[in-house]
């Protein structure tokens, strides 16, 4: 019996010491009727080595391509020593820091990491993770509307410039509430949110705007004006922030006049792999004034009987555990692991390294797209100063090039057709400090060829 | 007075211009500019230190912790059982762990099968007809479920339901998650014996009833007896049923929600399929669904064409769930994590499975029946214990003036971590005691025995319990003062 | 500067201290002549991305064949739960537990360890690892001259049929001390060592005889009658024994009338990667009498001030360093993160698990001798009971036909031509319980291929 | 009084039946047969214990350890510097760890490509002209450079050359590795400076003289200033020079021992290179040499043939090597450290090597400079220190009747593992302190702050010292009872 460690003696002085003739009898209670039949559908337990085995034939499927895609999820080098640390039981193994006393490995951690959320945002507060970067900005919306005590709309303005899948989530997770989200064009020249468009918006009762920056597209926005514009009218700003940017971007707290009030991103390119999709970690930041509309777990530092110095969670008054039907939010676990991991990042990093990351992050883009839109049929879609990510416009179907790509082992971008058919064939490209001078001339060698074989529309 | 800390904040090991530079990218020559509006004025405070300062600071902090792999954990509600390092082996397998989420199907199909095999075991452990892997933890997958509640009716044009029935007893997320999907949690209360007082639920039920969300075995640790009558009566207004299913562990292989006539479930497969907790995440929140609620399942879910070697398998979108209440994770959820509950799941297997819920069972009763030979109280006493069991302690606190809390606390000095305490709500002075399946008599043994004492310890020396930890890095730390004093952050001087 | 902490300010704060002008100041000692021009040989340092990228590359070269090569190295099976704690700092970075205090897990693993290791052989007492199970067998040599009074003649029986690496490491590491080595043939039809061939040592002076089992050949020996025949002469008897196989053969502690009286191998098989030939460790028992001339640490078991048990190194004057030239062994630095691997791979295997690991090779290595030998060309050496390797003649030479089965990602056993040219054209073939049913059709289907396209010599 | 263990043995957590289940193979339905007078007929008393049981128990004992990772470590002779994680990472890749010692060239060229660079490396630090790196440790590698003397010797015809001269100050392996070479040790003397002393030196050499082992800097801890009258001496003698590398990490960039004339060098990898010492070991001892014993490496070492993208890599053996003094592992050595050591040289690059003498060489006179301050007394006060040094405790001895074994175990008191201590023999109650250069200015004032407050508790408290350790797991071990009273293995009954 794998992960059980009971003897049949074991269970025998058990169960007498229950009272109970076998374990059926500790099922008694369940109504007869409702007692299920064999799980036949599930297949013989494997041992590990078996488990094993399959997973590495699963694994060999999925090979291991060459990455140029981003779109809000970005392959960056990962220190060994984060998941060595990560990885250690007394971090893996944990739970929620109910029991402050025997948890300040991961309470203290978690206070650095609001530390340093707060000094790369230039907000004053962060809590300790929520879902993911999607989830963040429908909890900021949500939040907004909470700490906004001006406005009555529950109307937030998403431009159509923030990330597709972020604006979807959003949709989803905060329309049982009511918000109204209305989207804002972007400038076919420059992919940038359009400022003209706000005028429609002037005299009305907006709740919060969000600004994505850089934006879906890779573009920097003009956040000042967006900023400035917003709270002339009342409005919150909602900053959603790449954090390997703010290393060389001017912080959300700086943001126009104010600053921005509520800062969230999804923390993965902090020491996060891909791994498909997830587990990655959402940040959020905020203004002191704020704290108490924020959702999430927050660690406060404070003293032990003996005046020592330690660490607890704090404002648990927010949370649905204590506050029920009223709390902040429904979120209970989050994602304390990678959060973890980020901290340790951030450490090795440290400004001046993230700086260099962010540095080759724009280079190898800038390189990459060189590359490509010297090709004929390649061109980039937007004028404006980019981080590390960019528009390309092609003269044939996007699908069937990135579908040959992959048969040359290069995953070659994001499709925008679905999300932005506006746009025409267009892909959005990535290329981190993963990405070699080698690997560039290995995915324009590859679309050269590809553009050969694959027609024009 | 102000003693030192335990270990220091990271940031104390800084000093400006130290830095673990083997692991900074080399210095670009040319840097494509940014506009001096957009450009960071100021580096951000973060730490300056070596790389070996970050080892020696975080392996030492890790230290502090109690975790599964170096304590008892029996925190009620939680399932702290152990987690094998072969599904951390497996999700952290180089193809894996470097694939884009949006990468090629081409790229994809040994991960999509896992999912997909995940997706179908899951099906039939819970005897639902689809499931949705992205919810990132239970509170996530409730959401999903009440969302799809809400759009079943309202694509019914039942506009009017819009309250969730919740009983007592429920965990804090359920309510909250009612609110959060724009619905009113309407409270119902539980009996004496720890099932939902039907009496009151009849009451509630009515043309507003969107749906219940029953938790079972509830959070008071017992099976609810009467569901054939709680499914009816809620059925029969209208509403549907939903079943939280973090507490699954109990009755794996021994009842299906699907079976018991439920709409919608979430699992906890951080819980039930022991994937970490991680020190408060990540979660995985998977939702099942019944027939009802089919077309509502939130995007993405995994597809699979063709069979045998021939299989391949895909995402479904929005052209193919049209009605879907959409998107809930900004990829598809923690793959990672589901990863290690599909390797969880294969290696118990079939067998494996109702061994789960017949040993959790078995510990969680032979704990309850040692510590009430002890002298502990059950909340419950005439029930036969769930998983795990409530132990109330209000005549101690009323007699000798010791809480829940300063056993609780007691408890960490004699090497095993604190059950829940004061969850649930409904019972005073209360331990949520879960030892789950994986841990041994002996360990259960040595538990009754620091039990055991500590009651002693009550009678002759309260002050030992009342001034407990003794023996944890710090001593009781000052919760008021956390909250009345904020100091949230570390502002170090910018660089 | 990768790895080291020192910012300018800290530099000149030490030299001040120290009252030097520079750090060259401080090399000042050091004769002007001999110093060295800069190291222009070293390439420039590499960022841990760049050298991982580096690694990647090198790691992809070799790929990851088929393997069925044993000789002296398994492949088996490791519970990822083994270097996950073998990996944690507190056990990877620690040195030899001098401060016995301070390394009370270290101290304590070992501890277990030698229990596991008596009881697995039947021996006394076992020291904490030397180097691998070639240089355990030298070292066994010179302890048997030490341990054996009655013997003045340094005279070790080596049979042919033992491991050649063994045997050339014992030949390079004792003939400095004068020890004499001499072979025993084997008989041709069984591949087991010749009991015959002893009469011509009937009345000598013999100092050790060396009985491996199974021995290279993957054949079982007789090792009751060479045991008995050793200790009838006055003989110490050095077992060489493959751990895994000691679930289901006798423990040599129990051959013959008196039992071996030092037990050797290499506990690679216990949970060590095969990582290219190391590190591994190898294992040494014997009885109590002769601990004081075991090389190699060991640890008792002790109390202390309070009469709590703890551990210590113990024995510490057969060492080199408290004895210095009259130590048993210059063995220091052994093996100790190995050895700790092969203590938490026993705990997890138990004797059962142990048992069913040695029972599912044999399975594996029957079929795969029954599928080769099936194909003309491939016929069985040896007519003996075996554990999982074997040896299969070929009708034309092996290295060709090696190669060929490389090409297809096969790594086919270890070619005998060079050590036992007398064989005429052999391999060597293992498979462990790692290879399943699919993996011995695959090598089957290709030696089909590769014996039509390779010429008979 | 006996009291109850800190953490049970793993035995203690066994019982009849219990297993590990998960990780053992399906039973076999036929196996065949062993003969019955070769079978096993009882099973090995080997634990009997649960995952869980092994993960929780493995865990908390490795709790029990100071290590680097962990705690400042300066433990003299031993190079206790961070062993990065990426060296470790890279070493673990799946094709390293899966390739067989005996696969075929064509699964090598990968590995060999870094096995060739790494000797190449190795050549132009020491200044050497060949390189073999099979030796597993440093007492390997002395073994291999002793054999490789007299294989010269021998190959000459000079068959009465048996004598290893070695200094007073030598490692305990030295002497130990002439003997086991069948070699005869001759020890002599060093001067109150701490250099060898020369008259003794010249009386000692002869027709007799096989070579002389000197390890620079010595395990005084100062460099040897003489070793141009050295080399000189011995050679003129006949003999050859063979260089204890252990403490490379302290001239690297520096001088190089083949620069100086020596014939041999053996390299400690696991100390300069920063592989993990792994609570005892693996190591690595790769040796270098000069033109003379070129034909003598031991086997095997790796060629190359062709350059850049047409380079080919094989092993040599005995054919290529006929002179070769043989084979001294199975196969080729401590493969996985190797692969960390040509890591971490990577990572270093020209620049960072010299920086690695240089600033040990500082942190270790900074260190030597506060202690003297704080009141220390260093046994070579005249002299810099290299990357180590020691201080002489004979005084507080004398006067407070404290021991350097009572300062040792009560710097464990203040979180710091002890240097080495009674190590060389040749300086009474000595603690041989060597920092490494990956420790920082902070780190070292701690520890002189710890240094100074023992010097203070000897005054007033030397009891305290006495009794120490007071905050670790045990306190101090009866070392007299462990060697008089043998208590090597558990005995449990067998199943
Ligand atoms: C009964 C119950 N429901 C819901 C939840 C919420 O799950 P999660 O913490 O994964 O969001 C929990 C877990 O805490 C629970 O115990
Ligand atoms: C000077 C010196 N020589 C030789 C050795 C022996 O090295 P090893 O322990 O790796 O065998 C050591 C290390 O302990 C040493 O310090």
């Amino acid at each position: 019996m794998p992960f059980i460690p009971h003897t049949e003696a074991d269970v025998a002085e058990m169960l007498a010491a229950i009272g109970a003739p076998n374990i059926e009898a500790l099922f008694a209670e369940i109504p007869r009727e409702l007692r299920t039949r064999a799980l036949t559908g599930i297949p013989e337990g494997l041992n590990e080595q078996q488990v094993m085995q399959l997973m590495y034939a699963r694994a060999r499927m999925d090979g291991r391509p060459l990455n140029f895609i981003g779109a809000g999820a970005y392959e960056h080098h990962i220190p060994a020593a984060v998941w060595a640390i990560v990885s250690r039981g007394e971090f893996y193994s944990a739970y929620t820091p109910y029991q402050a006393e025997a948890s300040q490995g991961t309470l203290q951690t978690i206070y650095e990491y609001q530390s340093m959320i707060t000094a790369l945002t230039g907000a004053e507060v962060a809590n300790a993770s929520v879902y993911d970067g999607a989830t963040a900005v429908s909890e900021a919306c949500l939040m907004a509307v909470r700490a906004n005590r001006k406005s009555t709309a529950a109307r937030v303005l998403l431009p159509r410039a923030v990330h597709p899948h972020y604006r979807a989530v959003t949709q989803a997770s905060t329309g049982g509430q009511g918000l109204k989200l209305e989207e804002l064009p972007y400038v076919r020249e420059r992919g940038q949110t359009a400022v003209d468009a706000l005028a429609a918006y002037a005299d009305q009762d907006i709740t919060a705007l969000v600004i994505q920056q850089p934006n879906f597209f890779g573009v920097l926005e003009d956040v000042d004006a967006l900023s400035d514009w917003a709270h002339a009218r009342g409005a919150l700003v909602i900053a959603v922030v790449n954090p390997t940017s703010l290393a060389v971007l001017k912080a959300p707290g700086l943001w126009g006049q104010r600053g921005a009030d509520i800062v969230v991103g999804d923390g993965q390119p902090l020491g996060c792999p891909l791994s498909s999709g997830g587990p990655y970690f959402g940040f959020m930041a905020t203004r002191m004034e704020y704290v108490r509309q924020m959702p999430g777990r927050i660690v406060g530092r404070t003293v032990d009987l003996d005046g020592r110095p330690g660490f607890t969670l704090t404002l648990q008054a927010r949370e649905q555990h204590i506050r029920r039907g009223k709390a902040t939010s429904n979120i209970c676990t989050n994602q304390g692991l990678l959060m973890i991991a980020g901290t340790i990042y951030l450490s090795l990093m440290g400004a001046a390294g993230l700086e260099r990351v962010a540095h080759a992050c724009m280079a190898r883009t800038a390189e990459l797209v060189a590359a490509l839109a010297r090709l004929p049929g390649v061109r980039t879609a937007f004028s404006s100063a980019r981080f590390h990510e960019a528009v390309l416009l092609l003269d044939r179907p996007a699908a069937p090039v990135l579908e040959a790509l992959a048969a040359r082992g290069i995953e070659g971008g994001f499709d925008l057709s679905v999300n932005y058919p506006e746009l025409g064939p267009a892909l959005l490209v990535c290329a981190t400090e993963a990405r070699s001078a080698a690997d560039i001339a290995a995915y324009a060698a590859a679309m050269a060829e590809v553009l050969k074989a694959v027609r024009v529309a | 007075m102000t003693l030192p800390m335990v270990e220091p904040l990271i940031y104390d090991y800084g000093r400006a211009g130290r830095g673990a530079r083997g692991q900074w990218p080399a210095a670009e020559s040319v840097v494509p500019a940014v506009p001096a509006a957009l450009r960071r004025a100021r580096r951000a405070a973060l730490p300056e230190v070596s790389e070996l300062d970050v080892v020696r600071h975080y392996t030492r902090l890790s230290q502090l912790n109690f975790s599964i792999d170096t304590h008892f954990y029996p925190l009620g509600s939680c399932t702290m059982k152990y987690n094998p390092r072969a599904c951390n082996a497996a999700a952290l397998l180089p193809e894996f762990l470097g694939r884009h989420p949006l990468a090629s199907t081409r790229h994809s199909q040994g991960f999509l099968a896992c999912m997909f095999e995940l997706q179908e075991m899951l099906k039939e452990v819970t005897g639902m007809q689809g499931v949705a892997l992205t919810p990132m933890a239970g509170a996530h997958g409730e959401f999903a479920g009440v969302a799809m509640i809400r759009a079943y009716h309202r694509a019914r044009g039942d506009l009017a339901r819009n309250e969730i029935i919740v009983p007592t007893a429920a965990h804090g997320t359920n309510p909250a998650t009612a609110t959060m999907c724009g619905c009113v949690a309407r409270e119902v209360g539980v009996g004496p014996d720890g099932d939902v007082d039907l009496v009151a639920l009849r009451a509630a039920v009515g043309p507003k009833t969107a749906g219940i969300m029953l938790t079972n075995p509830s959070t008071l640790g017992v099976f609810e007896r009467h569901i054939p009558e709680i499914a009816r009566i809620v059925h029969d207004a209208g509403g549907l049923l939903y079943y939280d299913g973090a507490n699954l562990n109990a009755i794996l292989g021994k009842v299906r929600p699907g079976d018991m006539e439920f709409d919608v479930i979430h699992m906890n497969l951080h819980k039930t399929f022991s994937t970490p907790h991680g020190g408060g995440g990540p979660g995985a929140g998977a939702v099942g669904v019944g027939p009802r609620l089919l077309p509502y399942l939130p995007l993405p879910v995994v597809a699979r064409s063709g069979e045998g070697d021939a299989a391949r398998y895909r995402w479904l979108g929005e052209q193919d769930l049209p009605q879907s209440i959409g998107r809930l994770t900004g990829f598809n959820g923690n793959a990672g994590v589901l990863l290690r509950a599909y390797v969880y799941m294969r290696m118990l297997g079939r067998d494996g499975m109702s061994r789960v819920g017949e040993y959790a069972t078995l510990n969680s009763n032979y704990l309850l029946a040692r510590l009430q030979q002890a002298g502990f109280i059950a909340a419950y006493p005439q029930r036969r214990a769930s998983h795990e069991f409530i132990l109330t302690l209000k005549a101690l606190a009323q007699q000798q003036g010791v809480t829940a809390m300063d056993v609780a606390k007691r408890l960490l000095d004699f090497g095993f971590h604190a059950p829940t305490t004061y969850f649930p709500l409904l019972v005073p002075e209360c331990l949520l005691i879960e030892p789950t399946e994986t841990e041994s008599k002996e360990t259960l043994d040595a538990f009754v025995a620091a039990m055991a004492e500590i009651l002693r310890e009550a009678a002759s020396d309260p002050d030992t319990l009342r001034g407990a930890p003794h023996t944890m890095p710090v001593r009781r730390l000052d919760d008021v003062r956390a909250a009345r004093e904020l100091d949230l952050a570390h502002r170090p001087a910018a660089a």
